[in-house]
């Protein structure tokens, strides 16, 4: 078992980002910064994971002028190239659909555009 | 459509943008890349002349059809590679040892050997196939979109 | 056949993903030889569920490791951790398999011709079938990041059949939902990776439930794993977006859909019993899913009585249902660490529970079908303009009958049986639960006379004079499930001894679960 | 056969029971009253009101169970108010169930 990674500032950062991307979930009422609220969210578990995958003393796992010494397994980043491109999809599923939603309702604004309720 | 000089920049920018593109793919198995960032980086190259020329104009050079052709053989080439190594295990990494892609990367500091990785570099590419052709079909679906325009079936 | 036994847990997800990309390719040939694939490579998954089934049932789990022949093989530096992607099928797994084979087949068959009238087939098959392969995906993988990857592959396909009738508003907004939801889910799902990835450098569930501690992180960890994936399944407080989404998706998605909410609370199972187990030596987490158990029964129930909506209706029904299964599971999970309460009523409060799943797998898809079926027929949803459809539409009628006898717990249909399974186990752990259960059901029957009498009795109204019964395909989609409850209602014993203790003894005991990955591992 | 806690379901010794219960109520009903008219007596009576239409005659779904809710006013509108669909709204019930649940498990304790 490897020791608990301190906690230092990419880890800040991760929960900023969180933590900002839920006030605009919770707060903004506009589909389109509702869109870059997940995207920022997003962004914020994707750096999340990237600053797991850093260990101290170890190189990046690319064979091409590699330094002597151990090189980290690249899980983490692994998982956030995966999560990224999930996200690809995702956002821009959620953009045509917000787009559809401007053309049936003409408003972008989730309380004046919604039909569907109780 | 923007003016004539963005017109003809963009003309002579998609060149370098597709050789970069093309390049991250081909050697996604050594540095950072691969198929879906050297990809990413094409469709960088068809937004710009989305901008430069106008969705309809686009429109006319990339056929919806061919993209979906496109992508589903891109996915199918991967899904392929995947299915040719079942005869020990689905994914297995059959190519490892043969002529092609087959040799063994050389630990420590070295420029890199482009015959490395078995099936990983083929698999690069069909997801660059995939992602080039899929992002290019959201991005002209999602500009023909706002100008209220259908993409036709 | 031993070869494609040994081989059929990825077959099985990566037959539909192949044809999924196939499709487009082949519907350049017409339209009958895209759904003759679609039909037949669902079919051939089908019957490699079954083979996989039997063989776990007598053998014990599978495990399939991807890109080498063991799980251990070629570890770089002597690293004693299962790094590959490893599937782990076992009798739980495979019960939802079958489910989930069973009923992609039914609503394929019945969307041959519910699906005929509108534009696009191509994607909406191509989507399906990712929708297929996503589902296998998050219920074979033992791995915890694969299941946030197959998680979002399913909601992603879903969002897009969702809203798959573009031409209407609200069924965009209902897949709009869907996807921000899922998407918010997704990503607080991947953050509990993250952490349980930051403590023990691995991912793969049997690895992680062979050294978990219980520490902090776990907790949060926990939290967010039970949070993200019970907003999918629609447990009250978060089920508001589940109706507005399930309503307006064509019928036969719904059906698909609600078995992808029984897969989300599936992994829920998994990352209780399987992942976090023995070190869950409190009751608070049990007593947490029996509360929300009861609140998600109740709530959905008085919300499903209001409604006048048909597909509306029946999504609250659905939500209802889903707190029978949280309640009984629930009253598991609180006894997990007394053996004795486990052996008395525990494990018969589990069974309970996973075999009002498979109920609900039947009688809830054949609903919503029969609600597409008076979608088909009279191009509405709305129960105030429908009645008298009974007269013409006589097979919907009985298949209606069926499936609302089974879902309101009546004897001698199914329904019943596995409700009683729940009310007398657990009535031993409390009795209050029973009877807030018993009054559910009784509220659940009431509001399905009320559809039944306003859509299908009353006279002939002049409106729907001429219209036809449905087409043979959506009859027969319908006929399957019909098939399956009355199978179940005649032989409950049976399916019980078979599949569902199985199925509850391969959640509770989480050491052969361990063992099926670090078993090969020193 | 299912065996629980505290009992047992058998479905097929339950149909045979309902089989005899029903020939049982269809003898009774057989010996019943001989002189009813088949048509006649069917006929909707509304207090000698004309008849109305057949759609007319319909009870539509709003109306079934309106006491019921009349009477659960109470429970029914702030229910109803509380599922607004919003979206954002949704949302804000997920992070408060994630608080509440991560608060109650640390209260709780464990290992």
């Amino acid at each position: 078992m490897m020791e608990h990674v301190p906690l230092n500032f990419p880890f800040l950062a991760a929960a900023l980002l969180v933590g900002i991307s839920f006030y605009i979930l919770i707060f903004k009422r506009n589909l389109i910064k509702l869109i870059m609220g997940i995207g920022m969210l997003a962004s914020g578990v994707n750096l999340f994971l990237v600053a797991l995958g850093y260990r101290a003393g170890g190189n990046a796992p690319i064979y091409t002028d590699v330094p002597e010494g151990p090189m980290v397994l690249p899980v983490p980043q692994a998982l956030t190239l995966t999560s990224i491109v999930i996200n690809v999809a995702v956002l821009a599923l959620m953009l045509t659909m917000v787009i559809l939603i401007y053309r049936h309702t003409g408003n972008i604004d989730s309380k004046k555009s919604r039909i569907l309720k109780g | 459509m923007l003016s004539k000089i963005v017109r003809t920049a963009a003309n002579q920018l998609i060149l370098f943008i597709l050789i970069f593109g093309l390049y991250v793919i081909a050697h996604g198995h050594l540095t950072p890349g691969g198929g879906f960032q050297g990809g990413a980086v094409i469709v960088s190259g068809v937004v710009m002349l989305l901008v430069a020329f106008s969705s309809k104009e686009l429109k006319k050079s990339l056929r919806e059809r061919t993209l979906s052709v496109m992508e589903s053989s891109g996915a199918l080439i991967f899904i392929g590679l995947a299915f040719a190594g079942i005869g020990i295990a689905f994914f297995y990494n059959f190519l490892v040892g043969t002529p092609i892609f087959g040799r063994i990367p050389v630990t420590g500091p070295n420029p890199g050997d482009i015959w490395t990785g078995g099936v990983i570099p083929l698999m690069n590419f069909a997801v660059g196939l995939k992602v080039v052709a899929g992002l290019s079909a959201v991005v002209l679906a999602m500009a023909l979109f706002s100008s209220g325009e259908e993409i036709e079936e | 056949m031993d070869k494609l036994l040994t081989y059929s847990p990825i077959l099985i997800i990566a037959i539909p993903l192949a044809v999924a990309f196939l499709i487009p390719l082949i519907s350049r040939a017409g339209g009958k030889a895209r759904n003759a694939l679609v039909i037949a490579s669902l079919a051939f998954v089908e019957f490699l569920v079954i083979i996989l089934a039997r063989d776990i049932y007598l053998n014990g789990i599978h495990i399939y490791t991807l890109g080498a022949i063991a799980p251990d093989l070629a570890l770089p530096g002597g690293v004693m951790v299962p790094i590959r992607i490893i599937l782990e099928v076992d009798a739980m797994s495979i019960f939802m398999g079958i489910i989930w084979a069973t009923v992609s087949l039914t609503a394929a068959i019945y969307s041959l011709s519910h699906m005929a009238r509108e534009t696009g087939q191509t994607r909406f098959y191509t989507l399906s079938l990712l929708m297929v392969a996503g589902c296998f995906g998050m219920i074979f993988t033992g791995d915890l990041f694969n299941l946030f990857v197959f998680l979002e592959i399913t909601s992603i396909s879903g969002a897009a059949l969702i809203a798959f009738r573009t031409r209407f508003a609200d069924a965009v907004e209902g897949g709009f939902k869907y996807i921000v939801i899922s998407a918010v889910a997704g990503l607080m799902f991947l953050f509990g990776v993250g952490l349980l990835y930051a403590q023990y450098n691995s991912l793969n569930i049997g690895f992680l439930a062979s050294v978990m501690q219980y520490s902090m992180l776990d907790k949060i960890a926990l939290t967010l794993f039970l949070m993200s994936l019970t907003i999918k399944t629609g447990m009250v407080p978060l089920h508001m977006w589940y109706p507005d989404s399930y309503s307006v998706a064509p019928a036969n998605i719904t059906a698909m859909l609600v078995i992808t909410s029984h897969a989300c609370m599936y992994a829920v199972f998994r990352v209780c019993f399987s992942l976090y187990g023995i070190t869950l030596g409190v009751a608070a987490l049990g007593w947490i899913v029996v509360i929300i158990g009861l609140l998600t029964m109740f709530v959905g129930v008085t919300m499903a009585v209001f409604q006048t909506d048909v597909m509306r209706f029946m999504s609250y029904h659905a939500i209802s249902q889903m707190g029978y299964m949280w309640l009984g599971v629930g009253v598991g999970l609180a006894v997990l660490g007394n053996p004795e309460a486990l052996a008395t009523y525990g494990r018969d409060a589990i069974g309970g529970g996973i075999f009002h799943i498979l109920n609900h797998a039947m009688y809830k898809p054949l609903l919503f079908l029969t609600a597409g079926a008076l979608y088909h027929r009279t191009a509405t949803r709305d129960l105030n303009k429908m009645g008298g459809l009974g007269h013409n539409m006589k097979f919907t009628l009985i298949l209606y009958i069926i499936g609302t006898l089974s879902i309101a717990g009546i004897p001698p249909l199914n329904g019943f049986a596995s409700k009683f399974l729940i009310y007398e186990s657990v009535y031993q752990f409390n009795p209050v639960l029973a009877v807030v259960a018993m009054l559910v059901s009784i509220i659940t029957l009431a509001s399905f006379t009320k559809a039944f009498q306003s859509a299908f009795t009353g006279p002939q109204l002049p409106e729907y004079k001429d219209v036809k019964e449905v087409p043979k395909p959506m009859l027969i989609g319908m006929g399957i499930l019909a098939a399956g409850i009355i199978f179940t209602s005649i032989f409950p014993g049976l399916v019980l001894e078979h599949i569902v203790y199985p199925a509850t003894d391969a959640l509770i005991n989480q050491a052969a679960y361990v063992n099926g990955i670090m078993g090969g591992i020193p | 056969m299912i065996e629980s806690p505290s009992g047992f379901w058998e479905p097929v010794v339950w149909i045979i029971a309902a089989i005899v219960a029903l020939l049982i109520a269809y003898f009774i009903q057989r010996r019943g009253e001989k002189t009813y008219k088949k048509g006649v007596q069917s006929e909707t009576f509304l207090m000698g009101n004309p008849k109305l239409s057949e759609g007319e005659t319909h009870v539509r779904a709003h109306n079934i169970y309106w006491g019921f809710f009349e009477g659960l006013k109470k429970y029914y509108v702030p229910t109803i108010n509380a599922h607004t669909g919003i979206i954002n709204d949704h949302l804000v019930w997920l992070t408060a169930g994630i608080a509440i649940v991560i608060i109650i498990l640390f209260i709780a304790g464990g290992i």
